[in-house]
Order: C-alpha cells, then structure tokens, then sequence
C-alpha cells in the first residue's frame, strides 16, 4: 500500500519536469483518450438507466405503499357508524397521515372500467372504501388489520401487496442491468487500460531504453507513464461524459403523465455522480496502469 | 573500474566470447576492435550490464553485476557514459534537452552552468541544431549529439561504440580531443571502432590500449596495428 | 465503388504473401481485436435489450389488442336476452374469434379488488361482461360500436386503449434505447477502427517507409494493412459475441408469469442476428480501415 | 540518368542546396563527400523522390519527379537501388525475406534463382544469420544486409548513403567490389562517404568521379582528394 501511496502523492505533486520525458501526444494517449471517452459515453447512458428505473421503482412503491385502502362492508344502516369508527382507529395509528372515506362520484370513477358511468350507486348495496395515506416510515399493516377485526367488524385492509411486488420486482430487474452495464463499462475500461498501457509502454519502448540507459529508476519511468495515461484517462472520460449529458438533455422530454418509464433522463443526484464518474475513471486507470507497468518495467531488461 | 571475470556469451547460438578475463583499469584509455560482427557492441553490452554473462562474472566498481538490484544497476550507469551503435533518443524532445537528460534523470540539472553547455555543443559542431528535434539531425550530428549526452556528467567511465562511423575525418579528431581530455582527468574511456586510422591518431595524444576480439576471445594487441 | 470493390475482391482472394509485409501480431492488432470483442461483447446487450422490448410490446398488444369487452347494462330480466343478441352479432362480426358472456363467479374475480370476495353479486343489478378475443388482425371497433349501438342497446364496447396506448409508448421507448445503444456501439466501433487504422499505420510508419522506398504502390501496402485489421475485427468481435452470448445463456432464467420485463434473454432471431454480428462489425471495420487507410497514406510522403 | 537542374533545398531553416545543377550519366560511378551535416543524405533524397526540390526540377529516367503520380514513383523505385544511412528494415521477417523483398513488392519472387541468393549472401557475409531477425543483426551486418536488398533487383542505379560507416576496412572492399560489378554491367552508382580512403580505393578499381558538397553546391572534386 505504501509504494501506492508514494505514487499517488508523486503523481499530484511530483516533478512536473519528469514528465516531459514521456511522449505528451503519442497516438497510445490518443487511443486512451478516445477509449475512455466513449466508455464514460456509454457509462452516462448506463447510469441514466439505472437512475431512471430506481427512480421508477421508487415512485410505484411510494404510490402503492403509501397509499392503503379500507374496503368497509355492512348493512347500509350501518355504514356510515362503521365508517366513523374506522376514521377514528386510523386517527390513532401511528404511520397514517392521512385518511377519508371515499364519496360516491370517487367510488363510481373506480368502478367505471367494468361497471360502466351510468350505474346508479346509491342503489347498490356498495361497500364503503377508506383511503389512507401512510407517511414515509409506513404503518403496521398487520398490527391495522387486527385493530379492525376487534373494533370494527367488516372493514378489510388492502394495502395492494398483489399489485406492487410483481412491477417492483420488474423495476428491480430494469435497475439490476444498468448497475450491470456500468460495472461492465468499469470491467472494460480496466482492461482497456490495461491494455494501454502494455502498448503505451511498447509503443515507447525506445524511450524506456534511453531512459533505463542514463540511469533512471524503475519509479521515475513509471511515475511519468502512470500521470500521462491518468491524466489522459480523466480527461478522456470528462469529455465523453459532457458529451452523454448534453446527448441526454438533449433527448426530446418525455411526457410524465405516462409515468411508466418516465424516460432516460438524469435528475439531481444522477448529475452528481455523472461528474463523479471522470474520478472514477481516473482511479481505475491509475490502478490498471501502475500494476500494468509494473509488470511491463519487470519485463524490460 | 570493469573486470570481467572468466566472461562467456551466447546469444542463443553459437557463443561469441569464451572464458573471457579482462580488467579495465581506471584512467585507462581502450579501443576495442575486432571485425564486423565480432562482438564488440556485444563487449560493451556486458560491461554496463546491458547484457549479463552466461557464464562467469562481471564487477562494475567493485560490485557484481549479476546481483545488483535494479535500482542498484540504474545507479550504477549514472557513472557510465554510454554511446550506442544505434543512437537512441526521446524524439519528442529538442536536442539540446536530449543532451543535458541524464541530469534531468538523476535531478541534477542546476549542476550544469549554461555556458559549459554552449562549449560542449560548439565543440561537437551542434550550436546550430540545439533547438531541432533529433529526427531533424543528419547521421553524423546524432552521433555527435549521444557523445556529449554520454559526458555531460563528466562519468567515471565512457563506453563508446562506433562514436565516429558517420563523421568525417576531421570531426573524429574533434571528438577523439574530447575523450582525451576527459581520460587526463582520470576518467576511463572504452571506445570501440573498426576504424584503425583513428586508433593510430589516438596514439599520438594518449597511451592508449588497443583490445582486439578474435577467436571468441579478447586480447591485448601489440604495438603494431 | 469500383476501387472498393476490387479492394474487396483482393481482401479475399488477394496475394497472400503481401499479407507478410504487415507485422501479424503488433500490439495495434491485440488491440483491435479486444476493442472489437468488447464493443461485440455490449453489442450482444444491446440487442438482447432491444429484441426484448420488442417482444414485451408485441406479446401486451397481442394480449391487449386482440381482448376486449363488452358491457350491457340493462334491467335484470332483460339481461339474458340482450347478452343473446351481442353474442349473436359479434358471431357475424368479422374478426372475432371467440366471444362468450363472463360468469359470475370470473365478474366477482374481477370486482373482487374493489368490493371484496364476499359480495354476492348475484343480489347486484351489474351488467353483464362479454369478453371478445379477435382474430390476429381484429376487428373494426367503430363499425361493432355502432352495429350493437342500433341492435343492443345498453351494450357498450371498451376495447382497452386506455390500458394499452401508455404501455405501449413505454416499450416503444425502451425498444428505441436498446437499438439507440446498437447504433451508437457500432458508432463507436467504427470510430475506434478509424482511429485504431491510423495508429496502426502511424505505429508501423516504418514498415511504410520500407515498403515505398522498395516500390510499393498505396494499394499494395493498404491491402495488407486492410485486410489484417478486417479480419482482427472479425475474430475480436466473433470471441465478443460468443462470450456475450454465453454470459446472457449463464444468466438466472426469469420467472415468465411476471410477465412484464421478461429478463434480458436471446431467442429464435436473437440468436441468429448476434451471429451475423461479426459480419456487420467486418464491414464496418473494412470500410472504417479503407477511408482510414486512404487518408493516411495520402499524408505519409 | 538522374539530372538535377538549378536545383535548391531548404529544411525550413537555412538552404542546404542552391542553384545545383549535376547530371549523372549513365554507367558511371560516383562517390558524393563533404563534411558532416553538409547535405550527402539530402542529396541522395533528392535523387530518389524521398525529398522534392524548393526550386528547379530533378529527373529521372527523364522525367521530372515533382510531377509523377505516388504509383509512378512507386515504379520509378524499383529500379533504383537504395541505402539509407540509418537502414529500416521490416522487423518481424527474417534477414534474408527482407532481402528480397523488392521481388515480393514487384511480384518477381521467382525470377531470383536460390544459388544466387546464396552467392550474394555469401559474399556479404550474412549466410549464417539468413535465418536471424534485423534487430539481432550487428551494426556492419544491417549495412550489408541493406547493400544486398539494394542490388538483388539489379536496379539501374544504386544510391548508397554511408554503406561501409560500420564495417571493417576488409569488408568494406567486399562491397566496393559487389557495386564495381555493377557498375561493370553498366549500371549507375553513386556512393555518399566521408571515408577518403574508400574513394582512394575505388579509385584503383573503377574510374570513379568524386562529388563534393561545399558551399550550397556540388562541384566536381579534381584528382587530388
Ligand atoms: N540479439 C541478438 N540475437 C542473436 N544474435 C545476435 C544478437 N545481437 C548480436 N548478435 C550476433 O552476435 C554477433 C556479434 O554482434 P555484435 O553486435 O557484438 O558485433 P560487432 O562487433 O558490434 O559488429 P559491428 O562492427 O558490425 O557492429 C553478430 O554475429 C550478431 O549477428
Ligand atoms: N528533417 C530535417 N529537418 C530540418 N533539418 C534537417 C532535416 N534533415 C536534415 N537536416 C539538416 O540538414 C543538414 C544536412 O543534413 P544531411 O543529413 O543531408 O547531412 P549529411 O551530409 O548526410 O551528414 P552526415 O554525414 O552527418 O550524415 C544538417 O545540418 C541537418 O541537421
Ligand atoms: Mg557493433
Ligand atoms: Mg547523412
């Protein structure tokens, strides 16, 4: 760790005058500037999939958590005593913000699909429904639902479990490949660079020779090869990942009413770890290039 | 300075030296010669642990070659001014930068007064071309060019291959100056040329040894060339 | 054309002992054969994303586009009759398949959400439900709404596109994202084989030095330059794909009964599509290296 | 064979050449001297198409250079034998395919017959590294190696730039005689050195003209070098 640490503190505040010994615009630096940038090209995209299906996720299950419904089913003398009574339980359930019965005209809406909008409702024996909406933390759907069965006979909690899990479990799975594509964008740029820096130092073999013969150590070679290729890393990266994001704010705005996939787009902290990403380039390029040129200066006697 | 110590090598093939045993004593001055393809650059090679022995030792200032880390071993050739056949440079770099790196290298650049640098630059005729790239010089000017990065220095030990194949005659005689001058003030100094005229010139100015590899093996020649 | 097309020709059929002149296995032609093979690698993502979608939208159109429902509302003694007379309009409605009245107990499952199972539905006046499941090309909503408007009245077709246009949209989306990154990896490939030709060129200028001081025409040196960085990224992008192929057949098979993203999976045209892959990122490769190659050696003098 | 005419040359900086006017004439041999850096590889350059002219025109084989298509140059090559100083070769083929390489380039492999081959790698000294790569050759090795590939076409000019800086003075007649055979067939030579005693030797075999660079120009040595 130590050696690592020497590096990294040579590859910020070391000689800058070591450096110009290493090629400045060799067409290797080129191919690990392109290389990088089209990576953190395809990252952006990667990291807006993945934003954009947790965002999802967190919508539907903040939609459907938060919100329960009490399905109240009695004589109709009875309804409006039992609906009164199940208000005044909720009031004295921690995790529910909010609760109302449902009018007529709202209950009507729901059953439209398959009831039609001319049905009379007053003339059916309807159960009255309750809308609860938890706050953040939740309420104890269980604990409810025991409360009710004692107190008030006949209201039924539904908190939509049957409806959530299954599109939660699809959003996870939308979530699941983009992190998958990011760390496979990772895995690649590892090698990539890698790779690179096999070439970088074989491409520039004559220069290792004329350094190696005057006398120059090991770090010093690798010091000024590790800065180059890190630095053209991170350069690389924050280009492809300004040109993914201006790519992305420039994708025709997706209308959120939809709401199923509200598009490939970044909000708030997708932005920040898009600008986070040329780091992280940066780092995994700094580790593949140092252990590549250790290897590498080993080789060449 | 260099003792090589029952010294054998083979690229592979056949060998090229066989139980070589050869001191190069410091202050010296030594041609080596031989024909083409007699294993001079081969000689030189393993003096600066370019090349290890297959067999026998090497000592570089005392130290075992074989056995030097290799920090050590980079270390070892900042004392070492080496002139390859096929002059290598950092092409990116402006000759005159070129010729003052082995400072850079070991960080000793505030060493070297600029005027020093202009006299060795006028001496080797590359005033001129100091501000060119390398690619930019003619095939005598890089040789010139790798003689002053080789001394720049001021190195315990000079190892020269071929250093006058591509000049004139005129110009042999001016870089011969500078390696003499650099002998009388105690350096050793190993050249190795084909070139037996320039040896005959050398005589004149400096006690020099002649060293001729033959028959796998190298020998101290006589008087007579 | 005709210039590419004889280079083409010699590509294939060309000397092979001009392929020698070219080094065969320079460190630009690793590199093109691992760039290839990533770039393939993702592409196989890509299009399994893609073809996914695809068949997502297809199996929700078919399964929402070819149901849909009729309800008829009536009084409870003209019910049976009127469900008689849809059924027996819908018999001569052109392109439906199948049409028969729900029972009670399917209306009750399907209410049950909202009004509980133990709702006997049977002492309700609701309508009755017709499903309808048309024929793969369908059937003219229009005409059937104003058909049934004059022969049943109070039967009213809803043919789900409510449900159905949404969803639609958001696969259409996704779809548009996976052949967006087919598209922009085949950008990317032909970038890099743009720039991988040049430095291929510009890294054994000196074999292009020895070739035109010796007599070699620009077509000669390009042919061998051509044809092994074709055939690198033939064989690059064939290992790619293989291994992307293996990576998505490792994968955990996914539930189907969610029904919603059915994994990221390859069948029937997948399959065949990413084996022709090798073949587009040849092409793209060889046209990419000729344009390359053209420029490049116009600069060398 | 080759004319230049009024020709001047400048890299960027000063000229090298100005107003030069020489015509070498058919089946003669020629050596081209002057001092380091005075223009001998520019001058050759010229010659061959490696370099065009700032002013004035060079022709070849009659026609003028700067107004050739790259395939026409590419044909006017093949018969002209070349030596560069520093001599390339294609690494990763053996010695001897790159040797005859210019027959692979033209499609004439099999006009050369294996005896010959093999007498031409004997006189050169190279049979035994036939089978070794470029870069394990010696510096006089790839000197020679790249006099062979220049004559193993039988072009109608040779143009040899400093083709005996790194070989022994015994080798170095070798190749003066393989380029006086030449010569001998009526064929054009012309030698770029600094190496007077070369030219004195020449001068024994072959009535040789000597080029000298002095001044910006090229002027006809007399008889006393
Ligand atoms: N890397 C190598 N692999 C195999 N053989 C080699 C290698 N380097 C040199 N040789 C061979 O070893 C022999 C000696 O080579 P060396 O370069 O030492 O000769 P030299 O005396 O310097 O010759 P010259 O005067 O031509 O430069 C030559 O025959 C050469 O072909
Ligand atoms: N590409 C270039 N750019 C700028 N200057 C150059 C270039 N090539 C050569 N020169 C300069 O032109 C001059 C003549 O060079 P040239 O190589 O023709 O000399 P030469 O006579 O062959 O010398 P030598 O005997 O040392 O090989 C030299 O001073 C050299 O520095
Ligand atoms: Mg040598
Ligand atoms: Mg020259």
């Amino acid at each position: 760790m130590t050696p690592v640490l020497s590096l990294l503190r040579n590859l910020i505040f070391g000689d800058i005058r070591a450096d110009s010994v290493v090629p400045p615009s060799g067409f290797t630096n080129q191919l690990t500037l392109f290389i990088s940038g089209a990576m953190a090209f395809l990252a952006v995209f990667g990291l807006a999939l993945s934003l954009a299906s947790g965002r999802l996720a967190t919508k539907w299950n903040n939609e459907l958590a938060r919100t329960a419904t009490i399905r109240i089913i009695a004589p109709p003398d009875q309804l409006a005593g039992k609906t009164e009574a199940t208000l005044k339980v909720l009031q004295t359930t921690s995790g529910v913000a909010e609760a109302r019965a449902l009018t007529g005209v709202e209950q009507q809406a729901l059953l439209a699909p398959w009831l039609g909008h001319d049905l009379r409702l007053d003339l059916l024996p309807l159960p009255q429904l309750v809308e609860i909406i938890s706050e953040k933390v939740g309420f104890d759907a269980t604990g409810l639902r025991l409360r009710l069965l004692a107190e008030v006979p006949g209201a039924i909690l539904d908190n939509h479990d049957r409806l959530r899990l299954p599109l939660l479990d699809a959003v996870f799975r939308m979530q699941l490949l983009g992190w998958g594509v990011l760390v496979l964008i990772f895995a690649v740029v590892a090698a990539m660079v890698t790779l690179g820096t096999n070439v970088s130092l074989a491409a520039n073999a004559q220069v290792v020779n004329v350094l190696r013969l005057l006398g120059a150590t090991d770090s010093y070679i690798k010091q000024a090869f590790v800065r180059r290729l890190t630095i053209k890393t991170f350069v690389g990266s924050t280009l492809g990942i300004l040109l993914g994001l201006l790519t992305i704010w420039a994708m025709p705005s997706v209308d959120k009413s939809h709401g199923f996939l509200s598009g490939i787009e970044l909000q708030g902290e997708g932005w920040i770890i898009s600008l986070l990403l040329p780091f992280v380039f940066g780092v995994v390029a700094f580790v593949a290039t140092v252990n590549a040129a250790n290897q590498v200066l080993r080789k060449i006697s | 300075m260099i003792e090589l110590d029952a010294v054998a090598y083979s690229y592979g093939g056949g060998e090229i030296f066989s139980d070589v045993s050869v001191n190069l004593e410091q202050g010296s001055f030594y041609f080596l010669t031989g024909p083409s393809g007699a294993g001079k650059t081969t000689f030189l090679k393993l003096c600066y642990g370019g090349l290890l022995p297959t067999a026998g030792h090497v000592r570089v200032f005392g130290a075992k070659v074989c056995s030097l880390e290799r920090d050590q071993v980079a270390m070892m050739r900042r004392k070492i001014g080496i002139v390859q056949q096929d002059v290598q440079f950092l092409d990116h770099l402006p000759v005159s930068d070129n010729i003052v790196l082995p400072l850079t290298i070991s960080d000793r650049n505030s060493d070297l007064a600029a005027p020093d640098l202009d006299d060795l630059m006028n001496w080797v005729g590359l005033t001129d071309r100091a501000r060119g790239l390398p690619e930019e010089l003619s095939g005598g000017e890089r040789q010139r060019a790798a003689l002053a990065r080789a001394v720049i220095m001021s190195p315990d030990i000079v190892l020269a291959d071929e250093p006058t194949g591509n000049v004139d005659w005129e110009m042999s005689k001016r870089l011969l100056y500078l390696l003499t001058e650099l002998n009388q003030m105690g350096k050793t100094v190993l050249i190795a040329t084909h070139d037996l005229s320039l040896i005959r010139a050398a005589k004149a100015q400096v006690q020099a040894r002649v060293l001729r590899i033959s028959k796998r093996g190298v020998h101290l020649a006589g008087a007579n060339l």
